[in-house]
């Protein structure tokens, strides 16, 4: 119980005063970067539009893969299309698909993990075995077919992602609350008859919130990596939208003509977002973690 | 005289947090002869055992020695290179630790518990004839030897203990410091395990210092007493002194909250307040929050270790203005 | 130091090893057992063979225990090994021939049912037709005697007569003669029910042709069920290979991988046998052709090249590597315009260049609004860019096409010019005509396919929706759809507007003048047009009616002209083709036909 | 109740599991968008054609029956012992046994994984274990950021850039393909009527006792395994290294130390020993990523496993095709879990279930 309170002060305090991490060793320091990177992307995307020299979609703005240079800082790539501009927006579509794939992972995961440990017996047993089951296949096969029968679109391909990754919000959030379950504090909220669901959101919810954070942290740089993935087998949105998943592709097909601009720049940037996220994530799981507190 | 077994001398001992600098362990001394039992006492967070681990130069991350000195019969082994330091542990100082059920390792088998330890620290020592010593140590604290090749998690939390005990002497060393040795293990099991560390001590003719926080255990056990406070020695003093005439208010309240069977009208006191947060720890006495005579000058000012005779040193004013009348 | 972490390590890689290669094992170990019984009845006995091989397997063991103690010199004298290798390697360059490419046989080898360009090319090196197509044929295609050596068609070209060459042997010394040329047709033709689109279905052969009749040991006549000018054409293509009866069965084979008549040199008489066809999940991994000792032509040191190897590669890119690397002496098909156009400058390799046959036209759906209207058609139409569209894309290696028809073939027009490129004026007139302006633009989906069925397909749809907007008229969706996807949606009728491709089956007109009004394309034209629709039929058939072909390039003119007036599908542009070959490499021909004839490659120094 | 009792239980607890896999996919396929049959026909899909097609792929069926088919093929044993693989039906686009194309496809997935798990848990543990016993220094740090780097980098892209170092640039490896074609494949084992061979080329190739061919092997699955056990190690580094810290927290660690014991007993016999096993667990489930991972790399290096298979059919709308490598995947999965569980039994005295 002492752990899991600790746990969620640490979560509290670290809301509380973000500045505080600095305090907090590497681990505080890796959150801090990390959120800086991502604050930057996405405040990059949303402003491509103003800032942006060239329309990202027009084609021929400059000689075709024209290496960097003044002009055309990143290059520009096989249809004449100024990387740069692409670059600033490119993030948009991988941000949305992600976003909305957390959120779906979140909003299905997590009840259904804390109902299905909540209930117990065959219930639970029922459902554990339909999440294991898709838990133990290659995810990326369930995302490509998924994104197959759906189409192209952001939904679909956020909906593909997150049936990948809902089993393991499912699975953290249910070993959690088996463990919560039996401690005394819930047992005695059980003892003064409170009900499933008060005991649910009020007793066991808030204690399994940082392993959730971590997760979607996670989750997120996965998410970003996956839609790339499912971009390069050709299973991207619509060309017309500058995404760096396509220029990625492009890249690859045209590095052997040496535009090792093409695909380094957008490369980059997608390490770059799940760098932030992941750092995020492994900062908190890092501070998170009881047992590695002094 | 010759050299005890072994001096501490005014030793210090810091944890650098990121919070801040915790003085766990603060000018502690005391000196134990061969054969003798030392109790450390104090509550939970006193840092007896960081005194404890420090002898065995294994304070926890981040903590490290600052000052002072620990001499093995002479030798200042605050000085010793790790390498010396190791054939020290285990083979000269041997530590018992609180917790049986976790101080064993889960994938290992008792009997290598015993060889790696044998083998380690006698090399020309065979695999072979380790295990006949581990036996018959086994055998000697009751243990059938058959079981040498079972499990740790195969074991109860007294055979366990017993266990502890014997890697602890299985080299004869010369001190044995067993850290709240019962206080995992129900009373009748404490009992034993008491009385076979004071048989063995005796056997062995080695020292043996005992961290507890149950004063009773300490009294009715050991030769000398040391009472920890806050990281401070309030109190250091031959049992029988000690029983006699505590001085330092603190003691006085620990003893008091002993149950003694010859007053039977006597209540119960505990003392009052808790013990103090280390990281921000009260100016001057550390005890006087909690401290029914404490006087302006004590929370300003810390009261020196000072002798009221027959080798009872005590921290506290009361006594250190009685000691300069004299 | 990580003595222990290593042990760990392999702890789990054994573990990882047995758990799963038990499942090969067992596999393979039943297979055995299958090979020893076919019998299930006899299983016991087979399971007793099996103990038994695992007994043996255990002094296998033993024996392994010796070889790896030979390793130890093996690996000494290695080097040694690898110069030999090396020195056989440099001997057999000369008569061996890798050849890297992306295609793969789809199905099978049987020129009754294979209709993809891989299995037709390997069909070409190991089998042998009536008539050939001249290599290097320019102008359209010239025929010349192959298996037979002269022919002639009744006046109304519905009969047609030909003698055969005497003396040609299949490899297992059948004589080859009348009746197997009778054989083959009707084999293709009886087939054709019984599977998907095998060749002949595809090209209609059940349609055409009538009957084959046997008239001498040299002599075949068939009977067409229409005047049919283009038959040397269909003659001339793989699925009129001849077959050796014993070895094509008139029941349905597949000629796939591990089927030993895929792999006999006995079954066809072309200047190479397969000797070596491996697939792995329906995939090339390796296919070997080994020099027909048995050609009729051999006397003209025909194969050139003893041995022709094909490496199989997932994606152009990496064969452009292999390519550069040296990996192999001939790069074919899909390496991309840009790679190549690098490679010309590339010392290391030479590159080839060649008209192509390879068309792509956008289609519009005329069963709803807006291309139900014939103006929007051709204001859509005018708007193009097809040098935009080329030069952007393909860097310049495609050519604008104004005509169904390819350049380089009978009939070949410039129609679509009078509409012209990117002529904006026009499209704004029909469209304000049409009741679209700035203020309410004509808006549509324009679908293009995304699996890679089609050469940079995202790209054109990028550049063409760019050159559309460009009036300013005109507002574009791209959308797009995999290959499955794509072909429902256009069967469905559910695309507006999309860009699809086609590859001849015959060299000749007459397999593209049809796509303006093919019924698989789904655009609804014949529906909606039947006028127009019919004249165009009309003027097709008449076109396959006669031999005279100035007669022929008027009518298929006249055909182009109605379908710039109504604009149904509109031609946007003709690949060209290439090959990329080391520095040494001769006696490649690219011509119209898109054959890649191996037999006639050598390697000079 | 006993380990074999347990793994009895699971191997048959996996049932229900690949069967609702299986069904999942049945649906899933025939919801797809476009038909296997269309995909037959460009110029003449007369409907005749299409029927006849139908029947031929078994599709004019009720789809229950299609389902209840499918099944029965896949517990077909004499079928199994025929051809040494078990009925997946026919390919709906080239007509072949499922059964033969995919365990012709397998064993170069299976080689992959192996290796790679290999390289990322070697890179994992040493990296792990060095990191933790130099906690919060600067080798620390920099072990941490290389594991999380690996994590956030594209498989492919980390694929693509070996091949232009090692393939195009330096020239030393060969950028795709299992084999060099002017190496025909290993043999395997060929001693009087038995033959046996794994498929994994690497073993093949030493049970024929050549050694070249092992080269050339090696040589061509070096950047694949390499490119994918990269982007695993981050992971691994990860667990071995929090893994580690806790446990060298823990008293029976401090408890030997006070025994003065060697480091290296300490770190390996007491610290790792324990800590591995967590881990070891990870890796279990691992597994399924790495899979997933490994449908990337194959199309990144044109390595033809299965990976590339499931990817092309699921062009071709090929149910069965992909049908039957779903199964194998799961099958495959399961047994690695299998295989972890009872080393993990093996590992760790406490369990005796």
């Amino acid at each position: 119980m002492s752990k899991i309170r600790s746990k969620l002060n640490v979560l509290k305090h670290f809301i509380s005063e973000f500045t505080s991490l600095t305090k907090r060793g590497p681990s505080g320091w890796m959150v801090i970067i990390g959120v800086i990177i991502v604050l930057a992307i996405v405040l990059m995307t949303l402003l491509s539009p103003w800032i942006s020299p060239h329309n990202p979609a027009a084609t021929n703005v400059g000689p075709i893969r024209a290496p960097p240079s003044a002009e055309f800082p990143l290059g520009t790539n096989h249809l004449g299309q100024d990387m740069l501009s692409r670059i600033l927006c490119g993030g948009s579509i991988m941000l949305q698909v992600s976003a909305l794939s957390v959120l779906v992972c979140f909003l299905i995961g997590v009840p259904l993990g804390l109902f299905s440990s909540y209930v117990g017996g065959n219930v639970d047993k029922v459902i554990s075995l339909i999440i294991d089951a898709v838990y133990a296949f290659p995810g990326l096969v369930i995302a490509i077919a998924i994104a197959a029968m759906l189409g192209p679109g952001v939904i679909n391909m956020a909906l593909s992602i997150a049936v990948v990754y809902i089993p393991s919000y499912f699975r953290i959030v249910r070993s959690q609350v088996l463990s919560i379950k039996e401690l005394s504090y819930v047992e005695a909220a059980k003892a003064i008859g409170a009900k499933w669901h008060t005991i649910l959101s009020r007793y066991i919810f808030p204690n399994v919130v940082p392993s959730i954070v971590v997760i979607a942290t996670i989750n997120f740089a996965d998410a970003v990596l996956t839609a790339a993935g499912l971009t390069f087998i050709g299973l991207g949105i619509s060309k017309a939208i500058p995404d760096w998943g396509w220029d990625l592709y492009d890249g690859w097909r045209y590095l052997s003509s040496g535009a090792w601009w093409i695909i380094t720049f957008p490369g980059l940037m997608i390490i770059l977002i799940a760098l932030g996220f992941t750092m995020i994530g492994e900062g908190l799981s890092e501070l998170l973690n009881p047992k590695l507190q002094h | 005289m010759e050299t005890p077994l072994l001096k501490v001398d005014s030793l210090f001992v810091d944890y650098p947090t990121s919070r801040g600098t915790i003085h766990a362990v603060e000018n502690v001394s005391f000196s134990l002869e061969k054969g003798e039992t030392l109790g450390l006492a104090g509550e939970s967070g006193s840092g007896k055992s960081t005194l404890g681990l420090s002898l065995m130069r294994l304070v926890p991350y981040p903590g490290v020695i600052v000052k002072g000195s620990i001499k093995l019969d002479g030798t200042d082994i605050t000085k010793l290179s790790e390498n010396e330091m190791r054939s020290i542990r285990g083979k000269r100082i041997a530590y018992i630790f609180q917790d049986p059920m976790t101080s064993l390792n889960p994938v290992k088998k008792i009997g290598d518990h015993f060889t790696e330890l044998i083998c380690t620290h006698e090399p020309n020592k065979s695999r072979e004839e380790a295990l006949e010593r581990a036996k018959k140590i086994l055998k000697n604290l009751g243990i059938p030897s058959e079981r040498i090749n079972d499990y740790p998690h195969q074991f109860s939390g007294g055979m366990r203990q017993r266990i502890m005990i014997g890697l602890a002497i299985a080299l004869n060393p010369d001190l044995v410091i067993a850290d709240e040795p019962t206080t995992a293990l129900d009373v009748i099991v404490q009992a034993k395990i008491l009385d076979l560390l004071e048989s063995l001590r005796d056997a062995y003719g080695m020292a043996l210092i005992l961290i507890s926080h149950d004063l009773s255990i300490i009294l009715e056990r050991c030769d000398k007493v040391l009472i920890l406070y806050g990281g401070h020695m309030l109190e250091y003093a031959s049992t029988i002194e000690l029983h006699k005439n505590p001085m330092h208010p603190y003691t006085q309240g620990l003893l008091q909250s002993i149950p003694n069977i010859e007053l039977a009208d006597q209540r119960l006191r505990a003392i009052p307040g808790s013990p103090p947060d280390m990281l921000h720890p009260p100016k001057g006495c550390r005890f006087w929050p909690r401290c029914s005579y404490a006087t302006e000058v004590c929370r300003v000012k810390e009261p020196p270790l000072v002798d009221v005779g027959h080798n009872h040193l005590v921290r506290c004013f009361m006594h250190s203005k009685e000691a300069s009348r004299h | 130091m990580n003595k222990i972490d290593l042990t760990i390590a392999v702890l789990v890689l054994i573990a990882i090893i047995i758990s799963s290669s038990t499942l090969v094992y067992t596999t393979t170990v039943m297979s055995n057992v299958s090979t020893l019984t076919s019998d299930v009845s006899t299983l016991t006995t087979s399971v007793g063979n099996l103990t038994s091989t695992i007994g043996t397997l255990t002094t296998i063991v033993g024996d392994l225990a010796e070889k790896v103690g030979g390793y130890s010199e093996a690996i000494a004298n290695l080097t040694a090994r690898l110069a030999a290798i090396e020195a056989a390697l440099a001997a057999r360059e000369k008569e061996t021939l890798i050849v890297g490419t992306t295609d793969s046989v789809e199905l099978t080898l049987d020129p009754a049912q294979a209709y993809d360009y891989f299995g037709w090319c390997i069909l070409q090196q190991i089998g042998g037709t009536l008539v050939a197509v001249k290599p290097g044929s320019t102008t359209g295609a010239d025929f010349v005697p192959e298996l037979a050596e002269s022919w002639n068609a009744s006046a109304d070209l519905d009969v047609w007569d030909f003698t055969l060459r005497q003396g040609i042997k299949f490899p297992d010394g059948t004589e080859f003669n009348a009746t197997h040329v009778k054989y083959s047709f009707d084999r293709a033709i009886g087939l054709i029910p019984s599977i998907p689109e095998g060749a002949p279905a595809g090209l209609g052969y059940d349609a055409i042709i009538n009957r084959t009749e046997v008239l001498g040991t040299y002599k075949v006549r068939f009977y067409l069920n229409f005047p049919f000018s283009p038959f040397l054409g269909i003659l001339a293509c793989r699925a009129s290979t001849i077959v050796n009866p014993k070895y094509a069965p008139m029941a349905q084979v597949n000629y796939t991988a591990g089927d030993p008549r895929a792999s006999t040199p006995v079954a066809f008489v072309g200047p190479y046998y397969l000797a070596k066809w491996d697939r792995v999940a329906g995939r090339d991994i390796e296919i070997r052709l080994d020099a027909n000792p048995y050609y009729w032509n051999a006397t003209s040191e025909y194969p050139k090249t003893e041995h022709v190897i094909f490496k199989f590669y997932s994606d152009p890119s990496t064969l452009r590597l292999a390519v550069e690397a040296g990996d192999v002496d001939m790069a074919f098909r899909h390496i991309s315009a840009t790679d190549v156009l690098d490679l010309q400058t590339n010392p290391n390799v030479k590159v080839w260049w060649g008209t192509g046959a390879f068309i792509q036209y956008l289609c519009f759906q005329e069963k709803y609004a807006p291309f139900n209207d014939t103006r929007v058609r051709v204001a859509v139409t005018a708007a193009l860019n097809r040098s935009a569209l080329c030069n952007t894309v393909f860097l310049g290696l495609a050519d604008p096409l104004y005509s169904i028809i390819p350049p380089g073939m009978l009939g070949h027009t410039e129609a679509f010019k009078k509409l012209g490129d990117a002529n904006y004026t026009l499209t704004r007139s029909l469209l304000a005509e049409a009741g679209y302006d700035e203020s309410n633009p004509l808006t549509f989906d324009l679908w293009y396919e995304s699996s890679g069925h089609y050469p940079s397909s995202a790209d054109q749809a990028v550049v063409i929706k760019e050159a559309l907007e460009a009036s300013g008229v005109i507002h574009v969706n791209l959308k797009s759809a995999d290959w499955a996807s794509y072909k429902k949606n256009r069967d469905d009728e559910i695309m507006q507007a999309y860009i699809y491709g086609w590859y001849p089956d015959y060299v000749d007109p007459d397999d593209y003048a049809f796509l303006y009004w093919a019924k698989w394309i789904h655009t609804n034209y014949d529906k909606v047009n039947p006028d127009k629709y019919n004249q165009q039929v009309d003027l097709y058939n008449q076109a396959r009616a006669t031999t005279n072909t100035t007669l022929r390039a008027e009518l298929y003119a006249q055909i182009d002209d109605i379908a710039v007036e109504m604009c149904s599908v509109v031609p946007l542009y003709v690949s060209s083709a290439w090959a990329v070959t080391k520095p040494n490499i001769y006696g490649i021909y690219l011509d119209i036909t898109q054959d890649m004839r191996y037999w006639l490659i050598y390697i000079g120094e | 109740m006993g380990l074999r009792s347990y793994i009895l239980t699971r191997i048959l607890l996996t049932i229900p599991t690949l069967l609702l896999l299986l069904s999942a996919v049945f649906i899933v396929m025939r919801v797809l968008p476009g038909d296997p049959v269309a995909l037959h026909f460009e110029k003449r899909a007369t409907p005749e054609t299409m029927e006849a097609m139908r029947r031929v792929l078994g599709m004019d069926k009720p789809l229950w029956m299609q389902y209840v088919d499918y099944l029965s093929g896949l517990v077909d044993i004499p079928y199994l012992f025929e051809h040494g693989y078990p009925n997946l039906g026919k390919s709906m686009q080239t007509f072949e046994d499922v059964g033969g194309q995919i365990f012709s496809a397998f064993p170069a997935t299976l080689e992959l994984a192996i290796y790679s798990t290999l390289i990322a848990t070697l890179i994992g543990i040493v990296l792990g274990v060095i990191s933790s016993k130099h906690y919060h220094s600067i080798i620390d740090h920099l072990i941490r950021g290389f594991g999380t780097v690996t994590y956030a980098i594209p498989i492919f892209f980390l694929g693509i850039i070996f091949q232009l170092i090692f393939g195009v640039y330096l020239r030393w490896l060969p950028t795709g393909l299992r084999l060099s074609p002017t190496v025909s494949p290993p043999t395997g084992l060929n001693i009087g009527g038995i033959h046996i061979a794994t498929g994994l080329y690497t073993i093949d190739s030493l049970l024929e006792g050549n050694i070249f061919k092992f080269f050339e092997c090696v040589k061509a699955l070096l950047l694949p395994s390499l490119t994918l056990g990269l982007i695993l190690s981050g992971i691994f580094i990860r667990l071995t290294r929090t893994n580690m810290l806790e446990t060298l927290r823990l008293d029976f660690v401090t408890a030997a130390k006070a025994r003065g014991l060697n480091e290296s007993t300490i770190t390996y016999g007491y610290a790792l020993r324990n800590a591995f096993l967590p881990v070891l667990t990870m890796m279990g489930m691992q597994f399924a990523i790495l899979l997933g991972g490994a449908i990337l790399t194959e199309t990144t290096f044109s390595w033809p496993g299965l990976g590339r298979y499931i990817v092309d059919r699921i062009n071709f709308r090929d149910y069965t095709a992909i049908q039957g490598a779903i199964v194998m995947f799961g099958l495959f999965v399961t047994l690695v879990s299998l295989a972890v569980d009872i080393l993990y039994a093996y590992l760790d005295p406490r369990i005796r279930y």
